[in-house]
């Protein structure tokens, strides 16, 4: 079904590609074609080209070159720093830490080295997502090998005291792991005033394309390989190199830096028009993650009495691409683990639903969510016998 | 949604039949909110016991309130035996098939459409 | 330097991306980006882009499609084989059996496990680098819970008797994994007959994209995951896909079947025509690998007398990109282990050099071959305290 | 060839003094080609006490190649002292720096400039 207008506000979940990136990767899509460990010229190329985008990435967290392992996305990074630091760790202790809203490629790379005979605990959250860093810190033990916590959570916005958190598990020397993956190209990171030890970068996320990631791991602090083969990246990531990804993600990680601010603002006022504007519009519609320090793109609500994927696909029809952290839109049709810990009662959770901004979005596009948004709400209120029972309780 | 039929997306898009029943003669609610669907389905059965009307109210999925729709277009003017014999698998069927993760937390309107009956036989043999 | 003429005999590290690959990858660096996850248009239509890759990857090796898992090359597959299947089978043994030749990605990975406490053996080959079958039959164990060998080997361009191993393995209801990644795109696959049970693919060496790979698992097989994270790929491989890379590996794949016997013949053709003319040019060259059973595009010898970076550094003079599997030449300055394996002693080894063909090569880059090694040859042995030697005690 | 300067290039691709010295006055080898790298240095001393030739053959990467030529320049027309004041990281870094895995395995020629000056003295003294 083609609409009028097209609305793309799921770009947390993929966003255009950087024309910048995707011209920087078509040479070697063509004819520059080369592998970097390659002796001869053309792996002399590749092997530079490679390079540069990694001093491009490591710049943008003020982070040295070789302190950079490229993997395929934020997924593989995540799993090479819990498992691999806690697999380089091993004989200090059995006991890691993650926040209970990480991504799911941080909470099930524990749960799955739970299955082995790690302890897992996972630190609470606040009513907006935020950690409670009392909780870490009297959750930490002489055994921790590993914290992770994420820098800002893409779900519900909301960013983490990661400084403190880091300093936390710095006094007790436990690495300190920051998926950096959703907050990347929208807060400025240096890796030395984080204090963390570890970070992780998707491409996707900083508009570059899919396919590529990155794990920033401080000098000295061991981490075994997920991926054993050659000898690419330092010894601690085998695996022929995707040369024009990680062209594209270094481009998407410079343009990140510079453009910023600039994209920040742009963000943070489409953002602030739909946090005002929606709950204007439509009663019993509750903004989730902290209201304040919250990505700049990120605008998530639950929306009472009704589902998310309903309002997704009324949406689509017209025009609008959204996400939801409903049970209905999960594959797993698990509701979001992260409202859960939240504390946001399930049926609520199931009206969840997410605009995530790019920078292609502008103030028209808002306008036009207000527009048809409000209508699908109320449709399918008139079909909720939710909304049928709170109606008649209100009288 | 590839993930749907194109019947699936008409019942979704287009629910025939949605509503309450003031003076039903019979109501069926099932799942729940925190499972992610729940359908209420209102009954009016006339003289000859055929399902007069059929209407209902669905918290759920796209798939939820597709087979609610198509659940009360199956019913509407079958004797109460014959309503009974519709089926999950029935549903689908008509709706086109649906996505296999659908198939059980989606597909409750048969069984809220059951209990509705089963409410009006009940109320029924206690007159 | 540029020089009058490129020759580029290096396409096992790295070849031409496809032009229709890249054609069918270019939307989706575009304007059709998605996220196959997504529940709107946009993921729509990037979920049916994969599916069709999918469905495309898995007809060239006779698979169902839902026993298709993209990964991001083949040392990631292979990874996700050994560490995977292993893992699934905890409970049924610890014994563990690749072969001697197996890519790094194989037989690293299986060291891995060898340091978690699996018992590994390694199935010796002979002069020609094919596997010893009665050797594979009487070390296999009541407690084997993996066989490893590959279909080809890359670097001699052997080819293994994978069936006749395969059945060895089933007697016993051990599950056989083959690492196809070099020679998919060369020998006709069927899973069925070939009575695998699990299978590894490289995009890069089916002449798409790098940065793509699959593994095929047969149906009932269990692999637990390695990238922890949502429940793509069946809930086996978590992440964001690389969406332009999978498309492009389906396309390679796709052409893979329609052009293999023509892409062989032509590629036989100047792999003996060098074999053929380099022996005749150039005293105690010998070929590597077997004579009959090998990789259509590979022609790798070993040089006596001289070492094989020298030849590299060399050649790319004259435009002749190469590769050697010398110590020298190998980041981590080791000797080839599949030469080793071979029994070649290690000071021929550190003479290999390996011209690997690819479609776009000529029987004219064969003669400039032809033409300008010789006297590199015997430039370096000119300088070689070996040659001196040699030539003194022959008198 | 990124990873070798443009003056290891150079004396990879123009080796200075190739070649054996069929009456040398020392003669020192060193490495193994097992290893991957072997070199072996001659030498002529004139009457001042002067290397008045040095000649090599060398087995190995464009290092040690290099590096040989390096040696046999900067040892050329020096004293035996000055000679035995060669290290490895002095034709390194005449060699504008060499990649660091190559600075241990192929990096002999200064060890094998001295073998060859030690059996110089050696034989010297026995006379
Ligand atoms: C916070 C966070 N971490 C990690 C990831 C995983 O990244 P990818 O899907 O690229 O593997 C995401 C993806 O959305 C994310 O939001
Ligand atoms: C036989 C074999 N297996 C696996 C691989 C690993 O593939 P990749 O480098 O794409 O990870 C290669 C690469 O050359 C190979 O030749």
């Amino acid at each position: 079904m083609r609409t009028a207008r097209e609305v793309y506000l799921d770009n947390y979940a993929a966003s255009p590609l950087l024309p910048e990136a995707r011209d920087a990767m078509l040479p070697f899509l063509g004819e520059s074609f080369g592998n970097p460990s390659s002796l001869h010229g053309r792996g002399d190329a590749a092997r530079e080209a490679v390079e540069e985008a990694r001093s491009r990435v490591a710049a943008l967290i003020g982070a040295a070159p070789e302190e950079i392992i490229f993997t395929c996305n934020g997924t593989e990074a995540n799993n090479l720093a819990v498992k691999g630091i806690t697999a380089g760790s091993r004989r200090k202790g059995r006991h890691i830490m993650v926040s209970a809203v990480e991504h799911f490629s941080v909470l099930h790379a524990a749960r799955s080295l739970e299955k082995q005979g790690y302890e897992l605990e996972l630190v609470p959250v606040d009513e907006y997502g935020r950690i409670d860093l009392g909780a870490l810190r009297s959750l930490m033990r002489d055994d921790t090998i590993l914290v992770s916590v994420m820098l800002a959570n893409g779900e519900v916005g909301t960013i983490q005291p990661v400084a403190e958190a880091a300093c936390i598990a710095a006094e007790r020397g436990v690495p300190f792991h920051t998926d950096a993956a959703a907050a990347a190209a929208h807060l400025p990171i240096d890796v030395e005033s984080l204090g963390v030890q570890a970070l992780t970068l998707s491409s996707d996320l900083l508009y570059g394309p899919q396919g590529v990631g990155a794990l920033w791991v401080r000098r000295g602090l061991r981490v075994i390989p997920l991926l054993d083969g050659g000898v690419q990246e330092g010894g601690r990531r085998g695996g022929t190199e995707n040369v024009a990804g990680i062209v594209g993600m270094g481009v998407a990680a410079e343009l990140a830096r510079e453009r910023m601010t600039e994209r920040s603002a742009h963000l943070r006022g489409l953002r602030d028009a739909l946090i005002a504007g929606l709950p204007a519009r439509v009663d019993h519609v509750h903004l989730t993650g902290h209201p304040v320090e919250r990505l700049p793109w990120n605008a998530s609500f639950v929306v009472e009495f009704i589902e998310g994927e309903g309002m997704l696909l009324l949406l689509d029809q017209q025009g609008v691409a959204v996400s939801s952290g409903s049970a209905c839109t999960s594959r797993a049709l698990k509701g979001s683990h992260v409202l859960t810990a939240m504390g946001v009662p399930p049926e609520r959770a199931q009206g969840s639903i997410l605009f995530s901004f790019g920078p292609q979005n502008t103030l028209q596009d808002v306008d036009y969510v207000l527009e048809v948004f409000p209508p699908i709400v109320e449709r399918l209120r008139q079909m909720s016998p939710l909304y049928a029972k709170f109606l008649k309780e209100r009288g | 949604m590839a993930q749907y039929s194109d019947v699936v997306m008409d019942h979704f898009t287009n629910p025939r039949n949605v509503g309450e029943i003031e003076d039903a003669d019979g109501v069926g609610e099932v799942g729940n909110p925190v499972c992610g669907d729940m359908m209420t389905f209102y009954i009016k059965v006339d003289e000859e016991g055929r399902l007069a009307e059929v209407k209902y109210k669905t918290f759920g999925c796209g798939a939820a309130i597709a087979v609610s729709s198509m659940v009360s277009e199956m019913a509407k003017g079958k004797t109460i035996e014959e309503a009974l014999k519709i089926t999950r698998d029935g549903v689908a069927e008509e709706l086109g098939g649906l996505p296999a993760n659908k198939m059980h937390c989606s597909n409750l309107g048969a069984d809220a459409l059951h209990k509705a009956i089963e409410d009006y036989l009940e109320k029924k043999g206690k007159e």
